[in-house]
């Protein structure tokens, strides 16, 4: 048969030089507490918050097609969660973020069962109001300080480790941990064929569906995965800042502009986008963040430029040129060499 | 009779919503653009007003005068220099650029004019009101709903019997085949920013004269506008005018029953109406 | 060279919040001015460094840059001001990385109760001085007092941290109102930056109310101001915390910010001056309108009062390589600030201390409206300016 | 002979149009049906009703003895039903070989390795497989047409609705795409086809049914239904001989 | 005045790094229907989308009578008085069918063809005519996109694909009508895969063989096998 000739192949050789050196990296992080200040093992552990934050919204924008403005409602939610399970419930921390994970995907069960009636920019515009909702919802209950927030007690935070420096460590390999195992599972769920059949909804819904594949249901999963590991990643990204108040809480800035930017700026659709995002806004807020406005001015520049320049983004130029995939997905059709023909 | 104070208060501030919303519309129903930086332009067209009243002394209303077209050239140019680029059947690149531009705007705002809060001095505009069937109504509001009124008229108007508004419709829906049409489409995009932008102009004037304005509140009314057009329902401007009405009402009567719940009221009206019509109530365009 | 003490300093530069942090850099330069030479501790003289940071009025910000300070830039000391938004996550951010924090200019219900604090407990390594709710209610009847009106008060609280201490009620203003004979309509927690207020305007016409008062952001106040007018609510009096604070407010309200009034922290005409430069009240806010032109607030005092006590702290520690003994040493202050005298042994509760406040109320002095002191007698010492009028 | 499906007394209407007028007919397994009509007959409306995509104002429809009125597109792929659109609906930023793989994996359920093997011998069929790599958003409109075909077998489909696929190609190229289609109806897939390219219509099916403003209006032996008048009259425009 | 009203010299055309087109010399004289032919995949699209500006394309390499509008803007070529039926139709679905016919006649060129004209063509329109385009079948849909470029009363239409998908009646209506149509003094370009059909209508015909003329001829007089072998290459 002729076909014998094609072989199809998903990897490379610079997929597996990647793969050896992101191990490389990890084990090297893993050890940042032997080598690293606490300033950077912070910096760090809040960079791989936002890292995970921003793949899981790729997640849903890049490959499920859910542009979704309205992350802030599960990572205010989880934040929430946090400070209400361990301040009422008296549970360990740890036990509170798990927690709040499973109460984050309950929650948002009927939410996607409202806003998947919306499509495009309807979702969009319909997630920055639901989580406009949880933030004027949670500003209404007092128990937990209302519009005025309420602070961690120290009590709870000390219940993690006694020693300032283990509790350090620990919320850093939290953080850490969180990371690899967000991009993880991004990267496994595109890889199987879930993934295959999210793409093609992204693409096009009708020939989806006509192909078998069960758009709601899909999105659905994908949608309270990303609602589960979000609210985890919010109680942790408020374990380490101690105090919520609904306005913090459900920043649309700090939890899902800055995200978006993330991942748009480092390409959509791809999984080392956010990668390559996250490294491009913590460099640029490192350096200029106490420029106060013009810090901003140049943010929102970069934005502008890098749209102008390139829409899909710096991996998507990258990518363009170099054809290069770090993390492969797509399906390559070779023609296998003469030598080897029969 | 408070409860009809409340739903006659409301239904006025829908006036406004809505006139916040016009712009909005326009662009998203011509060009698919969700403009994150509309409630920006607001504040600055009341800015630019500010200046104008500054440096002439006259009435803010009379500042439309300069503000107006002001604003249609900076809509006129922003468009061609810069959204134009942008545009194709992706949502997020011309969502990141607004964004972008929302976040200049706002700094570029606080480095200009500082954070103090300004307001537009209307003299007795601002407090005279008119005595109807017992209920006080403040004539800056009903005719800030009355503008809201005749601009809708005006854009749906044009939107649906003019050639412009059929070159509009006609590139938001092709635009390779509407160049073939004769149409330029970065000039007709440039003439929809440029309308809607005038929108923009007179809401900038009719906000600052209302309440008082610093750069960073122009994000907290972005999100109204963009119900009042989401309830209203796609290319139809009589639906965001409903929709800011209904807006508006939700948020007088929720506040009756509990301060807190005014703007809470107003988006559940918003979830509950998408709940039960996913394209608005008045769609004129299948999304 | 001299070992070098490190400052960290968070406030709100930039965002709706920035008009608190306004003055920040004249009064910064001018401290940094008197640290030149160094401070003297234990015989040995330390430079101090001041480490200044942007919250963006934002307090998922304020907790991070506290953070980095700690953190990054190892500070000894952490201070903070202007609204619980930025006082309380740098406050959180000290106490859980034992940190020595000083904070001011947000009143103490907001700072200790916000934070979740205990009476008779307190914190560890934080303390903040300002004044309390009771001051202000205090000042506010005092003036209330001198004139004639119906005693019924319209309540205007927002959902925040300011507007929820203030109509707290156990801990706000309707007890002590109460107490005095007034009786509040309080409608409920508003949500900021909301745009009607006719469902307020129309509960505070029914019950007659003649005074308002709460504690409110510009922009809502502004709304809630033609809103009353529009709708033919004139009330005598309107006392209002936060958004009429500020000159520049009252300048953008035009002729209907005549009459509007407000707490008063600090004024030029507090009898007060400097431990650390010797200026008086007046010297500083005069310094101030000079070199920027622009008029005086309330703030100015209090942030250099701030680094008064930092300056104190740093000169009497016992050992400042060690964050137990400059906690110790803040908690033993006593000191006659520009802003009057800080000392925590006399707080109210633990880690708070308190300085006095008066009433004022923006008059027409001229051209320009001026914030007059009309009401004094909770601190005699500082002298009224004017006599209260009744609006309209 | 077993029926394979059946439209049972099938309506729907677009306001006043009506797309489907009291359709019914019966489709025997294996068999070849051809569909002609006037533009705007119905014939595409027909295909959406059978799959899925448009829901029936009355009637049923039963596929291989089960009634499916009620299943979402999705659910009656899996039970075989597989269909090229008339305006090709790419993955657009998928390589026309991920097209296939989505098929092949989700439709007909193949394991990963069992489907590579089966997409390469799929697109080598349908002449794409030089192809397998580019992007299906920059394949030519007849090529888009191709991969509507090559995605429709990749679902492995019991019943394969073909929508106008002949149109616009070459005579070679009609002869090949005659050839693959009667190769795929002679492993036992059932076939409905809606072609204007009559000829080629005509090369394959056994039986054709002519549609009209929703209707049945003829139904039978292909020759015998092109001779007919009716037909000549409202769809090839040739005067009937008197 | 030159006897030719389009002409293209070495046009090229890119795709990014794909070229579509290679140094494709070509002419259509004033009033003749020419046909273009080819594979799929030849450019046959790609030339027309060139020739309409929709593909960037140098100077110099189309002349438009006699003047150059190489690099011109699609909407410019347009005003100049050339119309396509883009392939698969491309109806403005937000527009009704008659204002999809009105916009092409909106820059106000004159002519012969009027909304009452294109109705008396296509009488099936007429009653459709304030329906949403969208709802339209394919060859309904067809109708417009040819009436559409007519309304614009152009010197020369390009027609891509142009039976496409149509019933056979429908078909034969255009043939019949493309006479009438060409008669008003219109020179056409028509791309036709049904090779006997493009020969009958047209005066001479190009072969387009992998983004390049691989056979010019008039079209009574080319042979079958000239075009077989045209059409892939010397084999
Ligand atoms: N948008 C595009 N991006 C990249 N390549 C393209 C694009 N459109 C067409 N091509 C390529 O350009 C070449 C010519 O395409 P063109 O559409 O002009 O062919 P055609 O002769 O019209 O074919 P058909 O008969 O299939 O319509 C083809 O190889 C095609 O793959
Ligand atoms: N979504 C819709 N809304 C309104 N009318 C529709 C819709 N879809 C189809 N129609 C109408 O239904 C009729 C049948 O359309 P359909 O596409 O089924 O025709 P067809 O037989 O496939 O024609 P063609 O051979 O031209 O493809 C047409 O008149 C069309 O206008
Ligand atoms: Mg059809
Ligand atoms: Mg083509």
């Amino acid at each position: 048969m002729s076909n014998q000739e094609y072989q199809v192949t998903r990897s490379s050789n610079a997929a597996r030089v990647a793969a050896i050196l992101g191990a490389i990296v990890v084990v090297v992080l893993i050890a940042a507490p032997w080598w690293a200040g606490r300033a950077d093992m912070r910096l760090m552990g809040e960079m791989f918050l936002y890292l995970a934050l921003a793949s899981l919204w790729n997640l849903m924008a890049g490959y499920a097609g859910l542009v979704s403005v309205g992350q802030q409602a599960y990572v205010g939610f989880g934040g929430y969660m946090l400070f209400a399970l361990t301040m009422f419930a008296g549970l360990h921390p740890l036990t509170a973020i798990g927690l709040a994970g499973v109460l984050g995907a309950l929650i948002s069960v009927p939410v996607a069962v409202l806003i998947f009636r919306l499509r495009g920019a309807y979702f969009a515009i319909g997630t920055w109001v639901i989580a406009e909702v949880f933030r004027l919802s949670f500003a209404q209950v007092s128990a937990l300080g209302g519009g005025s927030g309420s602070s961690l007690p120290v009590g709870i935070v000390k219940s993690l480790a006694d020693a300032r420096d283990t509790r350090e460590a620990l919320s850093y390999w939290l953080a850490l941990g969180a990371a690899v195992l967000v991009v993880a599972a991004v990267y496994f769920f595109l890889r199987s064929r879930r993934g295959l059949a999210l793409t093609a909804i992204r693409d096009n819904e009708l020939a989806a569906s006509s192909l078998g594949i069960d758009i709601w249901r899909t999105k659905l999963v994908v949608y309270i995965v990303s609602a589960a590991l979000t609210s985890m990643l919010g109680a942790l990204i408020f374990l380490q800042k101690l105090r919520i108040s609904p306005d913090a809480a459900f920043s649309v800035n700090d939890w899902t502009a800055f995200v978006i930017f993330i991942v748009v700026i480092g390409g959509i659709g791809t999984v080392e986008g956010p990668i390559i995002g996250t490294l491009i806004f913590f460099a640029l807020r490192e350096t200029l963040a106490d420029l106060g406005t013009v810090y901003l001015i140049v943010l929102g520049l970069v934005a502008i430029v890098v749209m102008l320049k390139a829409p899909r983004g710096v991996w998507g130029l990258i990518r363009s040129r170099f054809d290069l995939q770090l993390f492969p997905l797509r399906y390559r059709v070779i023609r296998r060499g003469p030598s080897k023909g029969a | 009779m408070e409860w009809l104070n409340a739903i006659v208060q409301g239904a006025l501030l829908g006036g406004l919503y809505a006139l916040f919303a016009a712009g909005l519309s326009l662009i998203f129903g011509v060009m698919r653009l969700v403009n994150i930086a509309h409630g920006d332009l607001i504040v600055l067209a009341a800015y630019l007003g500010l200046t104008v009243t500054a440096a002439t002394g006259l009435h803010p209303l009379l500042a439309l005068v300069v503000v107006v077209p002001a604003m249609g050239a900076i809509g006129y140019a922003l468009q061609r220099g810069l959204l134009n680029q942008t545009l194709g059947d992706d949502l997020l690149p011309p969502l990141l650029v607004t964004f972008g531009l929302s976040v200049i705007i706002q700094n570029g705002l606080l480095e200009v004019y500082s954070a103090d809060p300004q307001k537009l001095d209307a003299g007795a505009l601002e407090t005279a009101s008119l005595s109807v069937g017992g209920l006080s109504l403040g004539i800056l509001p009903v005719l800030t709903f009355a503008v809201a009124v005749a601009v809708i008229w005006a854009l749906q108007w044009t939107f649906y019997h003019t050639s412009l508004g059929r070159a509009f419709r006609a590139v938001s829906d092709n635009q390779d085949i509407a160049q073939l049409m004769g149409l330029n489409r970065r000039h007709v995009f440039g003439l929809a920013m440029a309308l809607a932008l005038v929108v923009t102009g007179i809401a900038g004037i009719l906000l600052g004269i209302r309440t008082s304005f610093d750069p960073s509140i122009g994000g907290g009314r972005l999100i109204f506008a963009f119900e009042a057009v989401i309830i209203g329902g796609l290319g139809n401007l009589w639906g965001t005018l409903a929709g800011g009405v209904i807006l508006g009402v939700a948020q007088t009567v929720g506040a009756k029953i509990d301060p807190g719940w005014q703007l809470l009221a107003g988006h559940l009206a918003f979830l509950f109406i998408l709940a039960v019509r996913p394209n608005g109530l008045f769609p004129r365009i299948a999304a | 060279a001299n070992p070098v003490l490190r400052v960290g300093h968070v406030s709100p530069r930039t965002g709706p919040l920035a008009a608190f942090a306004e003055a920040d850099d004249y009064v910064l330069e001018a401290i940094q001015q008197t640290f030149s030479a160094g401070l003297e501790n234990n015989g040995k003289t330390w430079s101090v460094e001041i480490i200044s940071k942007d919250s963006q009025s934002n307090p998922n910000r304020a907790a991070e840059v506290a953070a980095d300070l700690i953190l990054g830039d190892e500070v000894d000391i952490i201070v903070a001001a202007s609204t619980p938004e930025t006082v309380n996550p740098v406050s959180d951010q000290a106490e859980i990385n034992e940190v020595p924090c000083i904070t001011t200019d947000c009143p103490w219900q907001p700072y200790f109760f916000g934070r979740n604090g205990v009476p008779g407990e307190g914190f560890m390594n934080t303390y903040h001085f300002f004044w309390g709710l009771e001051d202000v209610i205090a000042a506010f009847l005092d003036m209330w007092g001198q004139v004639d009106v119906a005693k019924s008060v319209g309540g205007l609280f927002p959902n925040d941290a300011d507007g929820n201490a203030w109509g707290d009620a156990e801990n706000g203003l309707p007890k002590p109102l109460a107490a005095a004979g007034y009786s509040l309509v309080d409608p409920g927690r508003y949500q900021p930056l909301s745009d009607d207020f006719s469902n307020q305007i129309a509960a505070f016409k029914e019950a007659g109310c003649e005074i308002v008062t709460g504690n409110m952001i510009p922009p809502d106040f502004a709304t809630f101001w033609s809103q009353s007018a529009q709708q033919g609510f004139a009330p005598r009096i309107v006392t209002i915390g936060k958004a009429l604070l500020f000159p520049s407010v009252i300048e953008s309200l035009g002729e209907r910010g005549e009459g509007l009034s407000s707490e008063v922290w600090w004024s030029p005409n507090h009898p007060f001056s400097s431990s650390l430069t010797g200026a008086s009240a007046k010297d500083l806010a005069e310094g101030y309108s000079a070199a920027s032109g622009r008029p005086w607030t309330q703030p100015i005092g209090f942030k250099h009062a701030l680094f008064e006590v930092v300056a104190d702290v740093i000169r009497r520690a016992e050992d400042l390589e060690d964050p137990a003994a400059i906690v110790e040493t803040i908690a033993a202050t006593n000191l006659e600030t520009i802003v009057g005298p800080v000392n925590w042994a006399n707080g109210p509760i633990n880690n708070v201390t308190k300085t006095p406040l008066v009433a004022g109320q923006w008059q027409k002095d001229g051209d320009a409206m001026e914030l007059k002191i009309v009401a004094n007698s909770n601190a005699p010492d500082i002298p009224t300016t004017g006599e209260m009028k009744l609006l309209g | 002979m077993t029926t394979i499906l059946k439209l049972d007394a099938v309506c729907k209407a677009f306001g006043a149009v009506k797309v489907a007028d009291d359709l019914s007919y019966e489709v025997a397994e294996g068999e070849a049906l051809g569909v002609i009509g006037p533009n705007g007959a119905g014939k595409t409306s027909m295909f959406n009703l059978i799959t899925g995509t448009l829901a029936p104002n009355s009637g049923r429809v039963i596929f291989a003895g089960n009634d499916v009125t009620s299943h979402n597109a999705a659910r009656r792929c899996h039970a075989g039903i597989a269909r090229s659109f008339q305006v090709p609906q790419p993955f657009s930023h998928m390589t026309v070989f991920e097209n296939a793989m989505v098929a092949a994996t989700q439709a007909a359920g193949l394991r990963e390795h069992a489907a590579e093997r089966f997409c390469i011998e799929v697109l080598e069929q349908t002449g794409l497989l030089a192809k397998a790599n580019t992007t299906a958003g920059s394949l030519t409109l007849l090529e888009r047409k191709r991969l509507e075909l090559t995605r429709a077998l990749c679902a492995k489909p019991k019943l394969l609705l073909l929508d106008e696929i002949a149109g616009g190609l070459t005579e070679a190229e009609c002869v090949s795409l005659i050839r693959t289609i009667k190769d795929i109806h002679a492993v036992g897939v059932t076939i409905i086809w809606i072609e204007h390219v009559v000829h080629a219509l005509l090369e394959v099916v056994d039986r054709l049914i002519v549609i009209d403003f929703g209707r049945l209006i003829a139904e039978g032996e292909p020759h015998a239904i092109m001779d007919s008048p009716e037909v000549k009259e409202i769809y090839l425009g040739i005067e009937a001989d008197a | 005045m030159p006897d030719d009203i389009l002409r293209m010299q070495g046009l090229d055309a890119h795709y990014q790094d794909f070229q579509a087109l290679y140094g494709v010399d070509m002419h259509v004289d004033t009033g003749e229907v020419l046909a273009i032919i080819g594979a799929n995949g030849a450019g046959k699209t790609t030339l027309m989308r060139s020739i309409t500006g929709l593909i960037a394309n140098g100077p110099g390499q189309i002349l438009y009578r006699g003047v150059d509008i190489g690099g011109m803007r699609a909407d410019q070529v347009a005003r100049l008085g050339l119309a396509m039926v883009p392939e698969g139709r491309q109806l403005f679905p937000s527009l009704s069918v008659e204002e999809n016919l009105v916009i092409g006649g909106q820059m106000g060129r004159r002519g012969p063809w009027s909304l009452e004209k294109v109705f008396a063509l296509f009488p099936i329109l007429k009653d459709r005519r304030a329906v949403p385009s969208t709802s339209l079948s394919g060859g309904q849909q067809q109708m417009v996109a040819i009436g559409r470029a007519l309304m614009s009363n152009p010197d020369i239409i390009l027609f891509d694909e142009i039976s496409l998908g149509l019933a056979p009646i429908v078909i034969k209506d255009i043939y019949d009508a493309l006479p009438g149509i060409i008669g008003e003094g219109m020179s056409a370009v028509i791309v036709e895969q049904d090779i006997t059909k493009a020969l009958s209508v047209s005066s001479r015909v190009y072969c387009l063989q992998e983004g390049r003329v691989s056979l010019e001829g008039a079209s009574a007089t080319i042979s079958r096998e000239e075009i077989s072998r045209a059409y892939f290459g010397i084999q």
